[in-house]
């Protein structure tokens, strides 16, 4: 199974972001680069927009995550709910 | 393979034709397994250029830079022309000896193995 | 009434797509003129998914949010003198370089994206197109705006748009963008938004902005990762029209690869120059070429190829080639942009020992054997008071344009030499994939405005390289280019930083 | 920790870019300035486009207007894109307050059924225009001159969007968002006879090949007689009919076109008064597109107001316009 990765600008919404992400996704590993938070995870990844709206305490829109989103690889389907990534083998 | 564009006549003269050099030709020269010099040098060079003109005149200045370049033995140097094993004769024009525009020369020299024998 | 509501997908359907009807007066065709000659067959542009969906109104919103916040920290940055907390003033080379290079692709990315996003007749993928088309707007004047302080304090950025158009190394990115924007609709996507920002861009954008990060350039990191932010929609958008290509008719899957194969060996070509700037050009590193090259390239692409197995599509063609070259690519760069400084807008220079130590770090296999004797031959030189300036034009290759400096992999001490005879011409080429691309449309490449051949033509003025450099390329000789030891550049640096006149830099070290 | 900066030291080298400097001389730039002019490719294009081989990739001649310099066609907002987002925004925010007042308290329910009807057939349908006016400042971004006249072509062309996504939106209100009056409104478009001459007029312009002429008969010609008929003569007939709110839901276009006709006046002026064949060319375009133009709108004009002048209203706030940006002599 490939692997699927996002990339976040490290600024402090990406912080709520990131702990939203971590809990969703058990298996997903962070990376800490230079200005950026790289999230890794074997298949697939969610972003939920209830865990971040959690962590971050007010309303959130799945279209805030473009304003810190740097890089992703993965077939990325997206509504209002939530960002799947995934590879298909 | 052709192009395929949305006209059957797209086609354009070549930009690098030879009539666009007044009266010159470009010959490339490269020194094999010398890295010093990054790439081959391209010269412009009229077509009646003697051989020898070319090495002992248009080459020297760049390539004299390189340590080993005195050292060359030009009877034992052997050359390509296009890929192709080339007996150089010094006064015969290059056009004479099928020294063509864009023509590429190599000489090779395994005595001389580079700056601290590293191909450089 | 109580009618049922609509999902965000149908929403945005209807707010795009849906915008437009089937003609009944006007010839389509007419309209959409250029979809059909490449030999792309669409059966249903309905089947579109649209990649993301921003309506204008979010569009205007969340971007305008990104420009305040940018904007913010570049008034703070030339407020501050930002340009003084950069590592060293030689990093300062590598954003010239992204300015004069990189820069005005991103224009001519938003006049191709402008371009298709009319006309494409499906309208999902004409919006799509439009947005990218805006978003790459936003780079380049983003990117000017970040620089435009550092103009003001630096050498060679002045010029940028006039040497883009004439400068010999600039005709690399130049050509590559001419090549994809004169090319049909279809394969311009596939160049751009699939092979380049899908599969390559990571590789220019992200190890670069973290080496910006790294290098405290706070300006070009933040217009970096910014543009980042646009970039994630612009991915989503290339693998979706590949998607779509390749779901629409089975006869579109050679065409598809043909285009990926042309287009990767184009990307990865340039990308030469990008590696070099993160092997030579930053004094933090962040990571390799090498390293990048593996992660961004072999891990993720390797993964993407995966996954489109199932259309069909295989590895671009000469992948094999770039596991070797990326020991390998950085260093021969370099070395022709150094050999060639007197030519060049940016400042050269030999790496530290330091440096050195670390380059063999990364490279065990390579460096030290056939990189390190050509930097202890231009360090000799140096000290012999002769930096080394090559002293003739070099030969380029008529696909990619880079002097063919570039090794055979299997034998790196001797120049990969091949070459086509087309229509009673020769022509030449640094490698295989070039070569390739060449032989597959020669009516193309015959054109290539080749600055060498164009400086032999009388085309650049100037009877000698100094005049083409100085009323040609507009350079200021003596500022902009030659080695960075005893430039304006590092004498200024040294007058900020109180630093004696003539330390050397190399050794430079921050005042505990 | 660094060393102490001397500050006087700190002098720029240089106030701008070379090529700002040559234009405008040695002096600090405005942000405009800096991204707008000499940006687009100019000279040594390496291919001939393989779509239209008988031009450059950049190439002046896509139009008969004949201009010396096309960076004379500056944008007087000055918008640049971070400009340009920002404005919309601050716009996009007021607009976004009046459409949910107008959700929230359940406006649409106090509409009539008359005035719903107009909406449907008459102001909905225009979403399809603006959508051919997106189309053609799109033509007019990708195949005109100089960054100066392209971006602002690429500014419009979204703005036409975001208005066509507005109109919309009031579709949407109207039916709960079940898209059920899009699809009304676009039959409308599709089938009303009224709409069938105005449907053939966009039709037609995204065929013509010329940029400056496509630019010409949409932002010109069509918009300015749209505009008025639509958003001022239509608007003022809702009114009447006990539909004021509507206002609430087209303002957004009416401050636009307040916007995007300052810049437009601006860059007729400019080409109309660079050469008498310049204006005698616009003039002929003007003339032809015109009349074509009101034939167009004549059927679904007389359906829509009740007034029989409302196209010759139209028509002379037009004719004003001709003559303040110098095509009439």
């Amino acid at each position: 199974m490939s692997k699927v990765y996002l990339a976040l600008q490290d600024n402090d919404d990406s912080r709520y972001i990131v702990e939203a992400i971590i809990e969703d996704n058990p298996e997903a590993t962070v990376i800490h680069q230079p200005a950026m938070i790289r999230i890794e995870s074997t298949g697939e990844l969610f972003v939920r927009r209830a865990s971040v709206e959690e962590k971050i305490g007010r309303d959130w829109d799945m279209q805030e995550l473009h304003l810190s989103l740097i890089t992703l690889g993965g077939n990325v389907d997206e509504d209002e709910d939530r960002l799947h990534l995934s590879w298909n083998v | 393979m052709s192009v395929v564009a949305i006209t059957p006549d797209y086609k354009f003269a070549a930009k690098d034709r030879v009539e666009n050099f007044h009266g010159n030709q470009i010959v490339y020269v490269g020194w094999d397994h010398h890295l010093m010099f990054c790439s081959a040098f391209a010269y412009p060079v009229p077509p009646a250029t003697t051989f020898k003109a070319l090495r002992d005149g248009v080459m020297q200045e760049a390539f004299e830079l390189h340590p080993e370049y005195s050292k060359v033995n030009w009877e034992t140097a052997t050359w390509l022309l296009d890929n192709e094993p080339f007996q150089p004769q010094l006064d015969k024009s290059l056009q004479e000896q099928g020294v063509g525009h864009k023509s590429l020369l190599r000489f090779q020299t395994p005595e001389l193995k580079g700056y601290k024998n590293a191909g450089v | 009434m109580v009618a049922k509501k609509l999902n965000l997908k149908d929403k945005y359907r209807a707010l795009t797509r849906d915008l437009d009807w089937d003609y009944d007066y006007a010839d389509r065709k007419k309209a959409f003129p250029y979809e059909e000659f490449e030999g792309i067959k669409i059966t249903d542009w309905s089947k579109w998914e649209d990649p993301f969906r921003l309506t204008m109104d979010s569009y205007w919103k969340y971007q305008a949010e990104k420009e305040k916040k940018l904007y913010a920290i570049f008034d703070a940055f030339s407020q501050n003198n930002g340009h003084l907390n950069v590592t060293d003033a030689r990093y300062v080379n590598a954003i010239k370089l992204f300015l004069t290079g990189v820069s005005p692709l991103e224009y001519q990315a938003f006049q191709g994206y402008a371009h298709v996003g009319r006309q494409f007749s499906g309208a999902g993928a004409r919006v799509a197109c439009q947005m990218q088309s805006i978003d790459e707007l936003r780079h380049v004047q983003t990117q000017i705006h970040a620089m435009s302080h550092y103009n003001k304090f630096f050498d060679g950025f002045q010029d940028w748009t006039h040497m883009h158009d004439r400068v010999w190394y600039l005709s690399v990115p130049k050509s590559f963008f001419d090549d994809a924007r004169s090319a049909g609709p279809f394969e311009f996507l596939v160049a751009i938004s699939f092979s380049f920002e899908y599969v390559l861009t990571n590789l220019l954008f992200v190890p670069f902005m973290s080496g910006a990060a790294h290098n405290g350039d706070m300006a070009t990191c933040t217009f970096g990762f910014s543009a980042q932010s646009d970039e994630a929609r612009h991915m989503t958008l290339g693998l979706e029209i590949i998607k779509f290509l390749l779901e629409q008719h089975e006869d579109n899957v050679p065409l598809v690869q043909k285009w990926i194969d042309k287009w990767f060996w184009r990307g990865t070509r340039l990308l030469a120059l990008v590696g070099m700037m993160m092997d030579y050009m930053l004094p933090n590193k962040v990571m390799s070429w090498k390293e990048a090259w593996e992660v961004y390239f072999e891990e993720a692409g390797g993964a993407l190829f995966k996954d489109l197995a199932r259309y069909g599509i295989v590895m671009p063609k000469f992948v094999e080639t770039t596991a070797k070259e990326k020991e390998h690519i950085s260093h021969q760069a370099w070395w022709i942009f150094y050999t060639h400084g007197h030519a060049a807008a940016f400042h050269t220079w030999i790496p530290s020992d330091e440096e050195l130590d670390w380059l063999s770090e990364k490279y065990p296999d390579t460096f030290d054997k056939y990189y390190r004797p050509r930097w202890e031959l231009a360090k000799e030189m140096e000290a012999r008071g002769e930096r080394f300036y090559t002293k003739a034009l070099p030969q380029l290759c008529t696909t990619c344009q880079i002097p063919m400096g570039f090794t055979e992999m299997d034998d790196p001490t001797q120049i990969a030499y091949r070459s086509s005879d087309f229509d009673g011409e020769k022509y030449h080429f640094c490698s295989d994939g070039c070569k390739h691309i060449f032989d597959q449309e020669p009516e193309k490449y015959v054109q290539s405005w080749l600055p060498v051949h164009q400086i032999y033509q009388g085309n650049c003025g100037g009877a000698n390289v100094e005049e083409v450099l100085r009323d040609y390329y507009k350079m200021n000789l003596g500022e902009d280019n030659m080695d960075f030891k005893g430039s304006p550049d590092e004498q200024r640096w040294n007058e900020w930083k109180g630093k004696d006149k003539g330390k050397d830099t190399d050794k430079d070290q921050d005042v505990a | 920790m660094t060393p102490e900066i001397k500050t006087a030291t700190l002098q720029p080298i240089r106030n701008t870019f070379a090529n700002i400097e040559r234009r405008f001389g040695d002096k600090p730039a405005s942000r405009y300035q800096e991204a707008t002019y000499d940006l687009q490719g100019e000279t040594n294009f390496h291919y001939r486009p393989l779509w239209q081989p008988q031009y450059e990739l950049n190439d002046k001649n896509r139009t008969q207007i004949k201009m010396n310099d096309w960076y004379d066609l500056k944008d007087p907002r000055q918008f640049y894109y971070g400009t340009y987002v920002q404005q919309r925004a601050k716009h996009q925010e007021a607009t976004e307050t009046n459409y949910s007042f107008f959700e929230k308290r359940g406006l649409a329910e106090h509409l009539s059924e008359e005035v719903k009807a107009s909406l449907l057939t008459y102001l909905i349908p225009l979403r399809h225009v603006e959508h051919t006016a997106n189309l053609n400042n799109m033509y007019g971004c990708a195949f005109g001159y100089g960054t100066a006249i392209a971006q602002a072509l690429l500014y419009n062309a979204m703005d036409r969007l975001g208005n066509a996504q507005y109109l919309s939106r009031i579709g949407l209100l109207l039916d709960g968002n079940s898209a059920e009056s899009l699809a009304t409104a676009k039959q409308e478009w599709l089938k009303n006879p009224v709409w069938q001459p105005m449907r053939a007029l966009c039709e037609e312009m995204t065929t013509v090949q010329d940029w400056f002429e496509v630019f010409v008969a949409q932002d010109l010609i069509v918009d300015t007689l749209v505009f008025n008929l639509f958003y001022e003569q239509l608007d003022k007939k809702l009114g009447s009919m006990g539909g004021r709110d509507v206002a609430l839901l087209t303002e957004f276009m009416q401050v636009w076109t307040k916007d995007s006709s300052r810049w437009l006046d601006s860059v007729l002026k400019t080409v109309a008064s660079e050469s008498e064949e310049n204006r005698a060319l616009l003039e002929v375009w003007v003339k032809h597109w015109r009349a074509k133009t009101l034939e167009a709108l004549k059927p679904v004009v007389s359906a829509m107001l009740d007034n029989s002048d409302a196209l010759s209203l139209a028509d002379a706030l037009l004719e004003e316009r001709l003559t303040k940006v110098g095509i009439n002599r």
